[in-house]
């Protein structure tokens, strides 16, 4: 098993907070391999963030996503500069609040309405990332809720720690309101 | 007259924060926009401390 | 996740981890990407075990204060990025004059000059090598994943300590940014040199450039019981100038000489199919991932396909190149920079014109599709 | 849009730096003495080196040098003895004029050659992603100072003035107007010139030491600041003085050699 | 003796006195041994020409200062010794990246560190290919007595203008330090290769960094008509930083080929009886004297001997050096280090178990006699 | 002969100084500040740089340390942070210390680091042969300068006070007495010293400015100083005032890492 | 008593010109002598200014 | 023709200087080759000095004087250390007032009083390198007095050329005082 990730959107978003933290539920607590990597550079500076992240049962040398099988944009500058990216059979997770344009993907898109929901249920926008590793825990697998919430209590302290495992919850739940999906292939 | 180039503004609420007649506001996307435009005194405060060249305020005077 | 020895973590933070297994107790630098992170975490951590850690005013007096630390007892390193190991340079060779252990971690980044700060390369290979000037002889440790860069760090603190001399170690963006899982070794898993101490007793002339009969050179702590003089000028066994030619001749082969002549010692590598392989991949750092990834895509499409891993750079293994592509019929060396060590093997085989440079010098990690297409190319299939 | 869009190289804007950084005051203001000055954009030369403050130099229209880190002292001082007519700027971070770079900031202040070196202090090693820098106050935290620095800070002006720099002065990205009368005169004083401009840093150095926004950051240079010669070194306390500290006539390098060229040279 | 053209000079000061015929306008520096020398006549001939002397505060800012003086279209040089020229690597690799003319004259003594500051060596020849960070390519030129350093210093100039690059003038102590007879040539008897120029009128678009047909790229002044960009990132035509796949990848080759690809008209080198000579020595710099008086010593006694003096090091002949050893059973380097230049003649001849070394390392200018021992013992005959 | 040479490695004696040359007798005084102040051999590290003046570390008998022109406070500081409990002696010539190791000077100054700084200062690179330096003062003839200098020296006292030095003195090879007792309060003093020696180089110094003897220039030395408090700035003009400028208590940079390790660290 | 190491004095004449008693004198060869011992106050300043380590004063004292 | 020479003595004799002289009236005067060598080094720093020359009618290739033909020894300390040195058939030539040690050198010896002579006619022993240089332009040739003459006007100026040209007659008169010699034999 084999699974590609791209975790993208804008700086402050907390997208690479969110890819390290499924990785490393993945490796301590799912017996997962795991591999995460992340653009540095001047457009790394306010503007746009990206992460990869590998999840794989077997060993993992080529340590870059130049296909993902799962495609997270959480900004319009993201989702015009990736969508195309993904693998046929993958699947593009965008927050209909934030993307405006809806250009067909030559991949299946599904809306997270992250924004709305933490707005409604925590009053803050902040903890979107992790709201959204909920939904991919339901979604995609391979990470249960149980081992992020291990995570992301090791991660954050107090109130930050609290509000987090909320949003982690809300995106369980949120699933559940979704049109059901197709499974998705990785290989 | 306040110019903006919406481009170029990165919403950090600099000149909003400094303007002595509060003329200016961060919209919803964060950009900065000039809604009480009418009490401004031209004091160039904002076009100076705009890091990002994003504000101008084009004086009566040069505009005349 | 404290109970457990499994870490997630960037590779300059294994790097820093690693060091401290080894027995890190000072570390000078002065940030630069893509190393920055190892000092940051040391930072962190050195005051919590009792070690000492300095950010100094430039890399210049980095590389100086690791060597005046060692002098003292310590273990010690820095990390920098090629424009920093630039100005390493100086003080590297009076290490190596000087016979100081000390350990320098160069995360190549794309050069010449400021480059690419945040890009891959391997163009620092040559320079590790010969950025110094004077003949001289190092040791250059690299790896591909965080598992190795752990082993190889602790490989070159021993080194430093058993050879008495600076090592450095390789390591580039790719590997040095991203998170992977590595396991911590247990306490003595992999084994510590520590410093050799002499056992001259206080009072009784104590020799610092005198070699033990297994080659060793035991040291004595300043601040201890024997006093002697330390220099960057060719010197004799109490460590005084001198520019007697016998003993100038003598000092330069043993500086060339410990290493050199002990290449099967220091080597260290890794070997994959090498038996049947007609196409024999040679490779080192994150190159070496791409390599490996599609060296096991092709064997199972029936391609008789091997891969050496090269990690010890410096002293070159080139019997060893010589012996492991001798009955290879391609040998392609996968490298991102213009064939540096490419020039090697070659110079290591018995049949030059079966080697192959399969390289990318464009900032990007080389991909196993590139190097797909680089075999395509070579057994002469077009592309 | 602005006017100073005249002096941008336009087609790289927006520009790298980060939502409220100081430097962009700098660099605003700096245009604007250049434009009161009304000199020729061919007989300016900006020099940088390596840091934020140094991407200074891509974005306007002068005859522009993104040198090494540090170094952006040296390689102007052989570009102003090369071409002594020329006006050389050089904008540096503090790391870069007096972390790796004080020795060269020294030595140009000892020989008067007439540089004028921007000190853009945010304190911080912006670039690299916050590193305390020797301008960072002890007891600060930063990357590599999680238990706070125990290092102490360099004062710009005592540095430069004890080195020999003849025009020194102080201002920050808050004292606008004071910014762009500074560097004008600056800029026109003949021999070497230290214009010291605090800027904040609000990703590294405000969110490491809870700084709160870049309004924030400006207002504390407000507040913690005066005028100099109006407080007594008691009333002052902490606060830091803006304005100039010295500005004198001595003769400036690139002329000394001159008449060494006019006694000895065979034209 | 003004009247004559002949003069008796110290090797450094005829350095200073080329660099002025080839045109030198902008000398800084730091003195050092065995350098210091032209240092000291620059000071006093600079400003006696309307040139500029500096001295600066050390040898990384020299470097620096003369990259800034070039970019105002002086033709430019600074003259150091190994500590110094480890010191520059950094500002070296930038005059590469930005493709900057300039000169860099490194005298050779004992090394590494410290060494030996008076006495002579030939171990910077692998750190004047490789010293700086990344990959990139270099012009190296020595010379064995006066007249050459002369003609090798006019035409590193020369080469500096034409390709747009920093180059390496390899000199060693013992040239340096000794006197003898140098015949200045008149002017134009040397041709001198001036600053490229633009021909691109004021406000018109200027691409500093784009080739011509010939492959050259015209400067446009500091100061001039044209405002561009210079930066040691990776640049686009106009010089602006890009970290684009394409565009760092030619400027790579562009740097690296720019060299590589012209070695036949960048190779400089004198021969002597190549055509009967069995054993072929190859040497170079101070110790190509002693090689070339053992030469025509042994011929006398009827050897079948010659001589390859190479006076391009860098990019190194390789197709000269195979060719000219094509007819000879013992090549034979003579150099004053571990085997630096001797490694490039193994991966350049057809018979590399031909190739021997006759070395010294000791701080001494090897002899006639050193060499005649040498020769015994590879031919088979004892000492 | 004398009692010192139980501090001196006498198999290398005489010394490599020419004669007269001030070093010497700066030797001879820190010797026997140190048998004064009754030190171990065995707890004194002296780390120097290239030189003349750096010879020195050759001829004594404790732990000593011939490093790189111009780094030798950088080792130092390395020498010191990895074991504290050492007295760190760094003798220095003019060049090393101020022009190519200018930046590790105030930045071992700014830290406040226990080392001790000696500047011997005799206004020359003296072992690559009388180049000037930065503390060649304007229009002195050197190898280099053969019309003069036109660059303006270094004052060390204004350098190292504004860099944060804590202890601060000059001297000279006439004023013995005071040069032993200034040394002594040098090295006790915790923190980082900087003790400048006026010292004679009659070979090339002397030589090229027609300085006459090396008992010439200890006359010029008598002559054109002063004891610090003595003269008014007007009254002292050219001269040069001697004694402890600076001396004050600030906590020194091993002792605040200690507390850091004390507040985090698990023993 | 002025004790002379003729080995390592390099007759600089430091010693001879500071002494402020007339005691020292170089001979022939340029080495330092003290032919008006006698006059000595074993004031020690030949001694500290001695660069060379090549005069040492044995004080009365000491010597007793 | 081929003739090496060593000069040696101690630091501020001059013998540096006077070999240079020679070389120079050689090249410039004489239509001869020649190469200059001298030690460097902390030994250079105070005590010892020693300069080689060789003259040839050919190219020089080798340019350092292993073993002279023409040794010059105005120190004990390089009496004692160079005398070895000398070709058979070369000549060491001392002053007699300052070498005190007599050893029997494989070599002829020759005694020029310059120290005397000087101090007698010209009251000062400074100039003793050029009359060293006077003797020796008659006793081993290769260099003329005229020539000798020129290079030392074209180097010192005033009083200093006068009295050195004064030196020089010195001892190229001096030598008509000495007992005969044999030829000196040099290849
Ligand atoms: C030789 C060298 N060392 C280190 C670096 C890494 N580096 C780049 S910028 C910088 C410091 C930036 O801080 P500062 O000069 O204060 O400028 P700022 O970014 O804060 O404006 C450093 C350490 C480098 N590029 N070159
Ligand atoms: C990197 C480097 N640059 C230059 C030199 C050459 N060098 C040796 S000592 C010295 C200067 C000596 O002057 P100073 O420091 O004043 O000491 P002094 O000899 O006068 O006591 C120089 C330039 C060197 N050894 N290393
Ligand atoms: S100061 Fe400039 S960038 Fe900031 S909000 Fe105002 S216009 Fe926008
Ligand atoms: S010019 Fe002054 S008053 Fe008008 S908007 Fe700007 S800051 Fe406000
Ligand atoms: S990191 Fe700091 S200094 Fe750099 S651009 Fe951002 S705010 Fe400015
Ligand atoms: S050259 Fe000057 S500094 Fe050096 S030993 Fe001689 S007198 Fe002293
Ligand atoms: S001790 Fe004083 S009086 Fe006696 S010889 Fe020495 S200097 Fe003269
Ligand atoms: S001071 Fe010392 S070296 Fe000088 S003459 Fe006197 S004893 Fe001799
Ligand atoms: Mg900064
Ligand atoms: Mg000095």
């Amino acid at each position: 098993m084999i699974c590609r990730f791209v975790f993208s959107g804008s700086g402050g978003q907390g997208v690479i907070t969110a890819a390290i933290i499924m990785a490393e539920a993945a490796v301590y607590h799912g017996g997962l391999n795991a591999v995460q990597t992340q653009s540095y550079g001047p457009e790394a500076r306010g503007g746009a963030a990206r992460a990869d992240v590998i999840l794989s049962s077997e060993e993992i040398q080529y340590p870059k996503v130049d296909r993902p099988n799962i495609l997270i944009c959480l900004s319009n500058l993201a989702y015009s500069k990736y969508t195309w990216l993904v693998r046929p059979g993958g699947v593009v997770f965008i927050d209909p609040h934030i993307i405006k344009t809806r250009r067909t993907a030559d991949a299946r898109q599904v809306e997270l309405p992250l924004y709305e929901n933490c707005l409604e249920a925590l009053g803050t926008t902040l903890p979107m990332n992790i709201c959204l590793l909920g939904c991919l825990s339901r979604l995609v697998g391979l990470v249960t809720p149980e081992a992020l919430e291990k995570v992301i209590e090791n991660r954050f302290s107090g109130k930050n720690a609290e509000m987090n495992i909320k949003a982690l919850h809300l995106g369980v739940d949120l699933v559940t309101r979704l049109p059901e999906m197709p499974p998705i292939q990785f290989l | 007259m306040i110019q903006i180039n919406r481009y170029w503004c990165k919403g950090c609420g600099i000149c909003v924060a400094f303007c002595p007649k509060n003329v200016l506001q961060l919209d919803d996307e964060g950009i900065v926009t000039a809604p009480r435009e009418e009490l401004c005194i031209e004091c160039m405060l904002c076009e100076l401390r705009c890091p990002d060249f994003a504000i101008e305020v084009i004086k009566e005077e040069k505009r005349a | 996740m404290p109970d457990s020895p499994i870490r997630f973590l960037q590779g300059n933070e294994v790097l820093a981890d690693a060091a401290l297994y080894a027995g890190l107790k000072f570390f000078a630098g002065y940030p630069i990407t893509p190393s920055t992170e190892t000092a940051e975490r040391l930072s962190y951590l050195l005051p919590r075990v009792g070690g000492k850690f300095i950010q100094m005013e430039d890399e210049l007096s980095s590389m100086c204060a690791i060597i005046g630390a060692s002098l003292t007892g310590l273990k010690a390193m820095t990390a920098t990025s090629g424009p920093g190991f630039s100005l390493m340079q100086e003080a590297i060779g009076y290490a190596v004059m000087a016979e100081i252990p000390c350990v320098i971690a160069d995360v190549q980044r794309g050069g010449p000059s400021t480059g690419l700060p945040t890009r891959v390369s391997q163009g620092d290979v040559m320079q590790a090598r010969w950025g110094t000037h004077g003949d001289h002889s190092i040791i250059t440790l690299t790896a591909s994943n965080h598992q190795d860069m752990f082993t190889m760090t602790v490989e070159a603190f021993n080194l430093a300590e058993t050879f008495r001399t600076p090592v450095i170690l390789l390591f580039d963006e790719v590997l040095a940014h991203m998170r992977e899982k590595v396991t911590i070794p247990e306490k003595d898993e992999i084994p510590i040199v520590d410093r050799l101490v002499t056992s001259v007793p206080r009072g009784t002339d104590y020799h610092p450039y005198f070699p033990r009969e297994d080659g060793r050179l035991p040291m004595s702590d300043f601040g201890g019981s024997h006093r002697y003089n330390v220099t960057g000028l060719f010197h004799d066994m109490w460590g005084f100038p001198t520019d007697k030619p016998d003993v100038v001749n003598e000092l330069m082969h043993h500086l060339v000489n410990k290493i050199e002549n002990r290449v099967s010692i220091i080597q260290r590598y890794k070997e994959y199919h090498i038996d049947d392989a007609e196409t024999l991949l040679i490779s080192y750092g994150s190159a070496a991932r791409s390599a490996r990834h599609i060296m096991e895509d092709r064997r199972k499409v029936g391609m008789n396909i091997g891969m050496l891993e090269l990690q010890t750079l410096w002293p070159f293994p080139r019997q060893l190149v010589q012996e492991k592509t001798k009955n290879a019929k391609y040998i392609v060396v996968v490298e991102m920079n213009m064939g540096q060590i490419e020039n090697e093997v070659r110079a290591s085989v018995n049949h030059s014109d079966s080697v192959y440079l399969a390289n990318r010098v464009d900032g990007q990690l080389i991909t196993p599709t590139d190097i797909k297409n680089f075999l395509r190319i070579i057994h002469g299939r077009g592309i | 849009m602005s006017s100073m869009t005249q002096y941008l190289r336009t087609r790289f804007m927006p520009h790298i730096w980060c939502p409220g950084c100081g430097h962009g005051i700098v660099l605003s203001g700096l245009l604007r003495a250049i434009d009161a000055l009304g000199l020729e954009k061919n007989d300016i030369v900006i020099v940088s080196g390596i840091g934020c403050s140094s991407r200074l130099q891509g974005y306007v229209d002068f005859h522009t040098m993104h040198t090494l880190h540090g170094r952006a002292l040296a390689f102007a001082t052989g570009v102003k003895f090369g071409r002594p007519e020329l006006k050389i700027i050089v904008p540096m971070g503090d790391g870069d004029a007096l972390a790796i770079g004080g020795n060269h900031f020294i030595h140009a202040a000892r020989r008067n050659i007439d540089l004028t070196a921007i000190v853009m202090n945010n304190n911080i090693y912006g670039m690299t992603g916050g590193q305390f820098s020797p301008m960072t106050d002890t007891g600060k935290k930063a990357t590599t100072a999680p238990d706070g620095t125990i290092d102490r800070p360099f004062d710009t002006v005592s540095i430069a003035t004890a080195a020999g720099a003849t025009f020194i002065a102080r201002t920050t990205t808050y004292h606008v107007h004071q910014m762009i009368q500074i560097l004008k005169k600056a800029i026109v004083h003949r021999g070497f010139s230290v214009v010291e401009i605090l800027s904040q840093c609000p990703t590294y150095y405000g969110r490491k030491n809870n700084a709160g926004s870049a309004v924030d950051m400006m207002n504390w240079f407000k507040d913690n600041t005066y005028k100099l010669g109006t407080k007594t070194a008691e009333e002052a306390g902490e606060m830091k003085a803006l304005g100039i500290f010295i500005e004198k006539d001595e003769p400036e390098y690139c002329d000394r050699y001159k008449t060494i060229i006019q006694k000895v040279g065979s034209p």
